[in-house]
Order: structure tokens, then C-alpha cells, then sequence
């Protein structure tokens, strides 16, 4: 037995807590997690169910904290956790989980499931059982800055594009601004455009804004394999940035898990509370709106439906924001049956999209969604996270499904009000 | 007719325009960007978009396989990008935007689009080459719609 | 002999473990901790603990439409479980006897019957699903076969000893019951008092992060 | 000792209500006899306690007696008919019963040795089909669990006395006499439940179809060598769901006239209840010990279907050809491993999406 593989078990174990306890000690195997589990409904296989991705962290719990499992231990009835045990696992806890969330809502016990997942994640990446794809992700962010690889030098170029396509300049190392704005290293690469629509918007609403060059992305791998070491090292970047700058807030992208890894994860990780408040970008759009700094030109009469990135919404609880705002830019928003907190996740949450060897499994699960978008009869999904749009583009591609992902900050630019006249005026 | 050198009078300029003329000057803005991709796909949906005697149904066909391309192409989250093919996924992209029969794509202004991705192509491939030159592709643009504007 | 046995000794040790191994366990649960949460909250989480204790016993849709079976047959079992526990004219007397001092409305004979009725359905049927649907097959331990024969012979225990003629059902009916107060703490029978807990700590995460869970 | 004391309880109180009741009697006696006879005053009395013995005329004349208990037939202090219905429970229920059950028993041995185990024709193929739902295993096995409650506690009240009683003794039988008919009670609004349950669900697949009739006349495959095509449910398998849920039904009802007397119901109603009760038992038994036969080693591959849900193709091509055929059409043929069907909206319940 290596000695990485006892250091994962060591953290195993530090990582029960009261509350995985209490959910250890209240689960009575009833299985309606996994009719909440979009890998057990659109598989129907049992080992998908999402109490089940937990036994070796159960395992763990029993010898440690029951009396029966330390008795059985002293007694030599029960094995200790073996390299197996973490092997047979690793797909079942990083490739079959999006931390979407959802079986901790159904959970008749109240188990949040998906946080003991997130947890046993920690002890997996420990002894080193991860996802290639993950492992390097993570390196690459502790490295580089960004799990794309994304440098700042990238970085300046695509808002030096930014910035003569808009026309507006982008304000970088601002002292004293009121927002620090991050960015998805996604939206970067393949999503520009969204940048651009924060410039423009900020402009039109008179933002004060900047973005570091010490810290521009929000995204966190080390949240996502689950190395609370590496998430703490990825948001204190942030923080020290923010602090250093001395802004009021920091704005999370668009993308899901940057926000929770920022506004929920990071005062934990690091410690202490920050010095500054995180505001995600739906919930800042949707107070501009409100003071009436933003206005649209009309609305989209192209019937549209919204995907909750799972994060934002159930893990995150902004929930209403992007409704509202959605609502005044569309005039016919057809809710999906499942939404808001309990909508299904587009499949690729969690890491599970940077991780190749659960592509099939993935493009499987995408059946729920393809039948959840095809029930609202609407083939124009508006989603705020450049992680579920490529999720969702890709299953909507392999499906030939007629349908077009657009994100909602574009949208929104799309129909901002502006003083120039030279704006498009949109379709 | 005054020449265009700014991105307000492009917007101008192609709005004039109906869709069969967009889709003309859309294959010349992303011919200008096609050597940096080697996709057959994207190269295909230039040719229909350049063959003015192409039915809706060819249209529709090259559409749909430049935006198979499209979703091929581009960079998973997470994954270390690799910019050249960055680049080709732009160019993939303005290609579909640019092949689309009227209606069929829902960008809110696909010849914006097209003019947008081309640009991003360009840049990717600067970043890829290391290349600290600013992007001219823009300047380039203006000078393709210029042409197109006098020869018609 | 083994009627005092039951009716003496045996009692007091099972009610002995049952009490001391259940705070016992829930000792270990609190010991474990909590890290205090240092995230500026949405909401409160007292607030957000106590709306999940309540609100998880309505199922969720997905629940509604997915395990009708499990929750029909649930709430039969559990409903039928606690009137025929606190409710039973022979209950309510030995609670007053043995530890309250003091009785409470029973209820009349009928409603007895019909409580374990829906019980004894409620009970067979969430059984019979365990070992015949393949999530809880796969998921379910010896732990939980144990837990539900002890459940069921109690149950059936005291129901062959209605009549309460035969004293030996009689005896029958407490030994069993004696057995199972010393499995409780031990198994996760232990979920009727930690449900509070789980439901309260999630409510009270989701609660601050301002969702209702 | 014991039995002398209660003779001698029961002839005091029937002392006593003569003596209350005489008076009345004596006076109607006397306006409707003629005078010359000198009746045996205690024949009148053995008429006024059990009037039933008397021709309906006459017995309108003795009504009953009247008796502090307000109930049906309270009045009523000897029960007549009561006589025959013991005669036909001890006589010939207990002999008659006991003996089909033992030889349905044996029955099935003898066909077992003779028969043998019906094999699949070309063995187990590696392909299987979805034949049961859990909901549908769920039902089937509720009804089984009760069912056998209700068949062994029955039994043991039917038969306790004459085969449990010389071998346990006295002690040990009361208890096991009084459990068993607290436990027959307190099961039997459960098989009611489990019936109407079983109906619901597989009432449609059980109504006699075409083909039906030649599968009966050519034996079901079971007697001959060749296998009858047959539906989801071969005619046996109808036949039996229909004796279940009809003389399942009268079980069940008559054991809700026995079990709840709050209808109004008198002991003739009663006793009636009773002997179609036992004899309706006694023939589900017989056909259920058939059926576990035939499902368990009887057939290979046959109790698959009710526990995993899933059949052999090979056993369903055997056994419900056309069924069989109908589920490779529409390419429902699943290979023999983990994990269900995709698109199964609800694999937990095998309900349908609406």
C-alpha cells in the first residue's frame, strides 16, 4: 500500500465532519437519490445511484465513528480501505458526478449528498485516483494561472480585441474601482464575446470596473478534483488581488462553479472573511436593471427557454435575478418542467467536461436534457455559463437537435440601450 | 460613396445589404481567415456560400456541417488549449454564420458574427504564433467590404 | 424464570443501551464539528435548518412521480408505526407504568386495527421493494434486512398477542422489542433521531446560501 | 372436573330462564294445545329455548327469547343449525380438505418424478426480456407473503386441533392457536388489499384471448412434448389469475363477514360464510400449490421472471411464443447484464411515462 494512497485515506477521514456523519448515520438506502440522478435515469444503472458513489467514505465513517464498526475493526470483521476500493470508485465519484446538487434536494433524510461527494473527492485526488483530464487542469491553473492555460499576455490580447471592436477601453489594475471583474478562462477561449459584453454594458450603466492582472480568473480546479489546498492557493490569488486593488466587489463570471468556489467555498478555504463582497454578474445586471442604469430596446420575440446552471442556482442561490432580466429581453420565456433549483444539469458540471474518459457516459446523460429542451417545443435555449453552453451545443449537435445556445449577458448586451446611436438594432 | 474605416459604418454598410449579398461578402471576409483552418467542412461551406446558383437545401447541408465543425473544433473546458486549433474553431464558426439560409441562424446578427469570429480567428492565431502585433484583421475587413461596395 | 427475566432485568438493560447508545451516537455526530461557515450569508440558517426539517417530509416532484411506491408504502409504515407506538391502549399503560407515570389518549380498538393494517402494508411493501428494485438491493446491507425482521416481528409480535389472553405473545412481544431497543443504536434504525440532524444541517447550508431546501 | 363445572353452570342459567320465561310460555301453550293432551312441560321449554326446531308456523309463536345483550340473534339461545355446521367441519371439510391438499402434494411429486423438470427446449440464451416491473414483483410477492400468512395460519386453525394439537400439547397449541387466529385476522384486510392490487395491474394481460382455447386442449406443452404458442399469459396462467381474483374474492368476502359482525349478519349467514370460506381456501390452496410447483422447480427459467423481472428469451420463446415474438419486433431484447433499458424514464418503478 503506497504511501499517497494512506495520505487520501488519512484525509478521508479528516474530512467527516458532523454533518457527514449525521447524513451517514440518517441513510436508510431508500435510493430516491438516484431518480434525482440524471446518470441513474438516463443509464438505469444501479451503480449510478448517488448514495452509492459514497460507500468508501461510508466505509471509512463506520470503523471510525459507530461502535459496531469499531468493534468489528478491533475484532478483525471488517477490512481496512484498500487501493481497490478507491480504483473501482473513481469513476463512480468523478466521471458519474456533476455536483450538480440535486439528490441532496430530494433526499428524504435531508442528506446533502452531493457535498459528502465533494468531500470524498478530497481524500480520491489525495491518494492520487483522479481524472487525468482534472489532474491536469488543476496543475495547469496552480501553474499558469488559468486550466487552459491561459496567460496574461492571452488575456490582454483578447481584451486588446475587445477593446477595438467596442471601441470602449477596458480598465486593468484600476486602485479604488468598484468592481473587479473575473473571467472563465471558457470565455476567454471560446467565449470573447461575453467580455465584450461587459464592457459594453458596464459602459452604458457607468460601472466603475476593473480587471487585475495579478488575478482574471475565477474558475477553480482545485474545487472541482477536490485539493482543498489547491482551491485555497487558486482563490486566495483572488483575494489578495481584490484586496490589493481595493475594490468593493468582485463580480464571479457567468460560470457556474467559479461562483460557488468564490462566494461560498473561498472565505472557508482562505480562512477569513474577505474585505470585499462577491456579487455574480446575473445578480449585478439584474440591480443595474432595477436602478434603471440598464434599459432594452425591445425584446426578442423568438420564443426562448432558460438552462439553470446548477451551481448559480441550487448550489449558488441566485435563482431570480436571471429570470427577471431574461423577461425583459424575451417575450414569450417558456420555463423548462424541471427549473430553477430543481432543474437537470447539462451534464458536464463538476469537472466531469475536462475529464475525456466520461465523454460517452456524458453524451448518454445528455438525453434528459435534449427531452427537457424538446418539451418546451422552443429552439432557443438562453443559459449563464460558458461550461453548460458547450455542454449544451455539443448534445445538441450529437442529437441534430434544431436548437441554438446563447448566453444571457450576451443577450442582454444585444438589446442594451446605448447613448451612440451607431448601435445594431437587433432583429 | 465614402470608404468604410470604422466598425460603426461596416454595421452600416452591411445592413444594406440583403441576405444573398451578406453571404457574398461573409465568404469573403472568412476566405481572408480560411488558411487557418484545414477543415474541409469550412472550406466546403465557403465554396456553396460563393456559388450564387446554391439551393436552400445546400445551404442548409454546408450550415449544418460547418457547425458540426464548429463544436469539433473548439476547446474543452479545462483542457490546455491549443490555439492554432482555437483559431480553426473561429473560422468554423464565421463559416456557419456566413452559410446559414436566412432565419436559420440565431445569432442576433449573424453577419456580425461572421465579421466578430473572423476577427477571433485572427487573434487565436496571433496568440498562437506568440505574435505581439496588434490584430489588423478589422482594417482588413474594411477594405474587403470596400472592394465588394465599389464592384457592385 | 424467563418471564421475570424479560419483564425485569432484560428491560431495564435494553432500555439502558438503547438510551446511552443513542446519545452515544449522537454524541459522536456533534463531535465530529462543524467548521464555521466564514461566507457573508444570503439568509439566515436557523431559519433555513428549521424550513428542511419540515419541508422534507413533502416530497419533492421527482419523488412524487418516480417513487410513488416508496412514498405511499413510507408514510403508511411510518404513520401506522407511530400511532400503534404512542397510541395503543396496551402502549399508553406501559409508558404510564414503566416510565412517564402519567397516560394519554388511546386510541379506540378499531383505530388500533386499522393503524397496524396500514403498517404491516406499509412494512411488507417497503421490504419486498428493498430486495426486489435494484438500487436498494445494491445499496442495502445486512444492517437493513436486520432492521426491518426486528421491526416486523415486534410488529407482528403484538398483534398475535391482541388479544392479550396469552401471556406468553405477551412476553413474546417485549422480549423482541427489548432486542431491538439493544440493536438500535447500533444500526440505522439510529435515522429516526439523526434525520433532524441531517435535514437541519443541509437546510442550514442551503438556508444561508439563500435556497430553499 | 373443568367440563362438570361448566354443565352445571349451563344447566343453572338455562334453569334460570326457564323459570323467568315459563309463565309467558305456559299461557300460550295452553290457548294453543288441545286441552286433553298433557304436554311434557318440558318439551314447551326445549321449544321456547330452540324454536328453529319447530315448522315455521309454529315457530312464529315462539319469537326468541329476549336477553339483556342487544345483537343480532341475541335472543336466540340454541342454535339449531349449528349442529350441521359442525357436522360439516368436523366430518367433512377436515377429511375431504385434508385429503386434497395431501394429494395435491402428492400429485405434484408424482408429476415431478414422471415429468420431470420442463427444461428450456435450446438452454439459456444470453439474451433477456423485461417481463415483470417492480411495482408488478412487488404486488405479486405482497400477495404471496400474505397469502401464505393467511394459508399457514388458516391451516393451523383448520387443522391445529386434530394434527398440532396431540404433537404440541395443550400449552404450547393454545398459544399457537390464539396466534395464529389473531394473526389470520389482522392478515386477512390485507389480502383483500393485495387482491383488488393484483387485479388492477394485470387484469388487462388476463383476458381470454384467440389461441387460448387450443393452448387448454393441447395441454399447455406441459403434458405433451411440444410447447403452445401463447400470449403474455398462457391460459393456464389466465385461469389461474381468474380463480384467484373469484374465489380469492369469496374468500375475501366471507372472511369480512366473519371477521367484522357489524353488518347485521346472523350466525345462518355466518356459518354459510364460513363453509364457502373454508372450502374456497381449500381450493386456492390445491391450485397454489400447482403454481408454486410450476414456477419454481417445476420449470426452469420460471422464477426468474418474478424476481429479477427479467426472462430468458429462450424460455420466453417456449413458453409465450407470440409474446415473445412481439417483444423482438419492437427490438426489446435486451442482452443479459447490468443496467436497463435506456430512455427507461422510471427504471425505478417500470411505470410508463406519461
Amino acid at each position: 500500500m503506497s504511501e499517497q494512497f494512506d495520505q487520501g485515506v488519512a484525509e478521508l477521514g479528516k474530512q467527516i465532519d458532523a454533518k457527514i456523519s449525521s447524513y451517514f448515520s440518517s441513510c436508510v438506502h431508500c435510493g430516491l437519490c438516484a431518480e434525482a440522478c440524471l446518470f441513474y435515469t438516463e443509464t438505469g444503472d444501479p451503480r449510478y445511484t448517488p448514495i452509492y458513489k459514497l460507500e468508501p467514505m461510508k466505509k471509512l465513517w463506520r470503523q471510525q465513528h459507530t461502535i459496531r464498526g469499531k468493534l468489528a475493526k478491533a475484532l478483525g470483521l471488517s477490512k481496512p480501505l484498500q487501493e481497490k476500493d478507491f480504483a473501482d470508485w473513481e469513476e463512480l465519484v468523478y466521471d458519474s458526478c456533476t455536483l450538480c446538487g440535486r439528490c441532496s434536494m430530494v433526499c428524504p433524510v435531508g442528506n446533502d449528498i452531493t457535498y459528502m461527494i465533494s468531500k470524498e473527492r478530497e481524500g480520491f485526488s489525495r491518494a492520487g485516483y483522479a481524472p487525468e483530464g482534472l489532474k491536469g487542469a488543476t496543475q495547469r491553473a496552480l501553474e499558469i494561472g488559468s486550466p487552459m492555460g491561459v496567460t496574461l499576455k492571452t488575456v490582454m490580447a483578447t481584451l486588446a480585441h475587445v477593446e477595438k471592436d467596442t471601441g470602449l477601453s477596458v480598465p486593468v489594475d484600476q486602485q479604488g474601482a468598484d468592481y473587479m471583474t473575473l473571467f472563465s478562462s471558457m470565455e476567454v477561449v471560446n467565449f470573447p464575446e461575453y467580455i465584450e459584453s461587459i464592457a459594453r454594458i458596464f459602459d452604458a450603466a457607468g460601472v466603475s470596473w476593473t480587471i487585475s492582472s495579478k488575478a482574471f480568473e475565477a474558475t477553480n480546479s482545485g474545487i472541482q478534483i477536490g485539493n482543498s489546498d489547491n482551491a485555497a492557493e487558486i482563490v486566495g490569488r483572488v483575494v489578495t488581488a481584490a484586496e490589493e486593488l481595493g475594490v468593493k466587489y468582485v463580480i464571479s463570471p457567468e460560470c457556474g462553479h467559479a461562483y460557488t468556489s468564490i462566494r461560498w467555498a473561498g472565505p472557508n478555504l482562505i480562512g477569513r472573511p474577505y474585505r470585499f463582497k462577491v456579487i455574480h454578474i446575473l445578480e449585478l445586471l439584474e440591480q443595474l436593471k432595477q436602478q434603471g442604469r440598464i434599459s432594452f430596446n425591445g425584446k426578442t420575440d423568438e420564443p426562448v427557454t432558460f438552462h439553470d446552471p446548477c451551481q448559480i442556482v441550487r448550489r449558488g442561490g441566485v435563482v431570480q435575478p436571471q429570470r427577471d432580466l431574461l423577461n425583459g429581453v424575451a417575450e414569450n420565456f417558456i420555463e423548462m418542467t424541471d427549473h430553477g433549483v430543481m432543474n437537470w444539469c447539462c451534464g458536464g458540471g463538476g469537472g466531469v467536461s475536462a475529464n475525456e474518459r466520461a465523454d460517452e457516459l456524458r453524451a448518454k446523460s445528455f438525453d434528459r436534457k435534449r427531452r427537457q429542451i424538446e418539451e418546451t417545443g422552443v429552439n432557443t435555449v438562453v443559459t449563464a455559463c460558458a461550461n453548460c453552453r458547450m455542454m449544451l451545443e455539443d448534445g445538441i449537435e450529437e442529437n441534430e437537435m434544431e436548437t441554438t445556445v446563447i448566453g444571457l449577458t450576451e443577450l442582454i448586451a444585444d438589446y442594451l440601450v446605448t447613448d451612440t446611436k451607431d448601435q445594431p438594432e437587433v432583429r | 460613396m465614402s470608404t468604410i474605416d470604422n466598425d460603426a459604418d461596416l454595421r452600416k454598410a452591411l445592413k444594406q445589404l440583403n441576405h444573398e449579398q451578406l453571404r457574398e461578402t461573409g465568404a469573403d471576409f472568412v476566405a481572408s481567415v480560411l488558411h487557418l483552418s484545414s477543415d474541409k467542412r469550412v472550406a466546403h461551406a465557403v465554396d456553396v456560400a460563393r456559388n450564387s446558383d446554391a439551393s436552400d437545401d445546400e445551404l442548409l447541408a454546408a450550415y449544418k456541417s460547418a457547425r458540426v465543425a464548429t463544436v469539433d473544433s473548439r476547446t474543452r473546458c479545462g483542457a490546455d488549449c491549443n490555439w492554432e486549433e482555437q483559431a480553426a474553431h473561429f473560422v468554423a464558426r464565421a463559416s456557419a454564420a456566413m452559410v446559414a439560409p436566412e432565419g436559420v441562424c440565431k445569432a442576433a446578427d449573424p453577419s456580425w458574427q461572421v465579421v466578430m469570429s473572423c476577427r477571433m480567428a485572427q487573434n487565436c492565431a496571433l496568440i498562437a504564433a506568440d505574435d505581439d502585433s496588434i490584430n489588423d484583421e478589422s482594417e482588413n475587413q474594411y477594405c474587403i467590404m470596400n472592394d465588394y461596395l465599389n464592384s457592385h | 424464570m424467563i418471564a421475570q427475566l424479560i419483564e425485569g432485568p432484560l428491560w431495564y438493560f435494553s432500555l439502558t443501551v438503547f438510551v446511552l447508545g443513542v446519545l452515544w451516537r449522537i454524541y459522536m455526530i456533534l463531535r465530529a464539528g462543524v467548521k464555521k461557515d466564514l461566507a457573508v450569508p444570503r439568509d439566515g440558517g436557523g431559519v433555513g435548518a428549521l424550513r428542511a426539517i419540515f419541508s422534507r417530509f413533502v416530497p419533492e416532484r421527482t419523488i412524487r412521480r418516480h417513487g410513488k411506491v416508496q412514498l405511499i408504502a413510507g408514510y403508511m409504515f411510518h404513520l401506522g408505526l407511530f400511532a400503534l407506538l404512542f397510541l395503543a391502549r396496551p402502549h399508553v399503560d406501559f409508558f404510564a407504568e414503566r416510565i412517564t407515570g402519567f397516560g394519554w389518549w388511546s386510541m379506540p380498538y378499531w383505530a388500533f386495527i386499522v393503524a397496524a393494517e396500514v403498517a404491516f402494508a406499509g412494512l411488507i411493501m417497503l421490504w419486498l421493494y428493498r430486495m426486489l428494485n435494484p438500487v436498494t438491493r445494491l445499496l442495502s446491507s445486512a444492517d437493513d434486512y436486520i432492521g426491518t425482521v426486528l421491526v416486523f416481528l415486534v410488529m407482528l409480535s403484538g398483534c398475535l398477542a391482541l388479544a392479550q389472553s396469552v401471556e406468553a405473545l405477551r412476553l413474546l412481544h417485549l422480549l423482541l422489542a427489548e432486542l431491538m431497543l439493544i440493536y438500535f443504536p447500533f444500526s440505522n434504525l439510529m435515522h429516526a433521531f439523526t434525520f433532524a440532524f441531517s435535514r437541519g444541517y443541509t437546510g442550514a447550508t442551503m438556508g444561508r446560501k439563500g435556497i430553499r431546501a | 372436573m373443568l367440563i362438570n363445572h361448566r354443565r352445571v353452570l349451563q344447566f343453572s342459567a338455562l334453569l334460570f330462564l326457564i323459570i323467568i320465561a315459563f309463565p309467558v310460555f305456559a299461557e300460550n301453550a295452553t290457548s294453543s294445545y288441545k286441552p286433553v293432551t298433557v304436554p311434557n312441560p318440558a318439551t314447551d321449554l326445549w321449544r321456547a329455548v330452540n324454536p328453529q326446531q319447530l315448522p315455521p308456523a309454529e315457530a312464529a309463536m315462539f319469537p326468541g327469547g329476549d336477553s339483556q345483550i342487544r345483537g343480532v340473534q341475541s335472543g336466540i339461545l340454541i342454535n339449531q343449525q349449528g349442529q350441521s355446521w359442525r357436522y360439516f367441519r368436523m366430518k367433512q371439510l377436515l377429511p375431504t380438505g385434508g385429503y386434497l391438499l395431501a394429494g395435491a402434494m402428492l400429485a405434484v411429486l408424482l408429476f415431478y418424478l414422471i415429468r420431470g423438470k420442463v427444461l428450456i427446449r435450446d438452454g439459456e440464451s444470453d439474451k433477456r426480456l423485461e417481463r415483470y416491473s417492480v411495482y408488478e414483483r412487488m404486488i405479486h410477492w405482497f400477495m404471496a407473503f400474505i397469502f401464505l400468512f393467511l394459508g399457514f395460519s388458516g391451516l393451523i386453525l383448520l387443522f391445529g386441533r386434530s394434527l398440532l394439537l396431540p404433537w404440541m400439547g395443550p400449552e404450547l397449541f393454545s398459544i399457537l392457536a390464539s396466534a395464529a387466529k389473531e394473526g389470520h385476522n389482522l392478515f386477512g384486510p390485507l389480502f383483500l388489499l393485495a387482491l383488488v392490487l393484483m387485479f388492477l395491474q394485470f387484469v388487462v394481460r388476463n383476458i381470454y384471448q384467440k389461441g387460448d382455447l387450443t393452448w387448454l386442449l393441447k395441454g399447455g406443452g406441459i403434458i405433451g412434448e411440444h410447447d403452445v404458442p401463447s400470449n403474455f399469459f398462457n391460459m393456464g396462467e389466465k385461469t389461474l389469475f381468474w380463480l384467484l381474483i373469484l374465489v380469492g374474492g369469496l374468500i375475501a368476502i366471507s372472511g369480512v363477514v366473519l371477521l367484522f359482525p357489524v353488518f347485521e349478519q346472523g350466525r345462518d349467514i355466518m356459518e354459510l360464510s364460513h363453509v364457502v370460506h373454508s372450502i374456497a381456501a381449500v381450493i386456492m390452496l390445491t391450485v397454489i400449490i400447482g403454481h408454486i410447483y410450476i414456477g419454481t422447480i417445476g420449470m426452469q427459467g420460471a422464477t426468474e421472471g418474478m424476481t429479477s423481472g427479467y426472462c430468458d428469451l429462450n424460455w420466453a420463446k417456449d413458453h409465450h411464443s407470440w409474446w415473445a415474438q412481439r417483444c423482438i419486433d419492437e427490438g426489446r431484447v435486451l442482452p443479459k447484464q447490468q443496467g436497463t433499458a435506456v430512455h427507461h424514464d422510471n427504471p425505478g418503478t417500470g411505470e410508463a411515462e406519461k
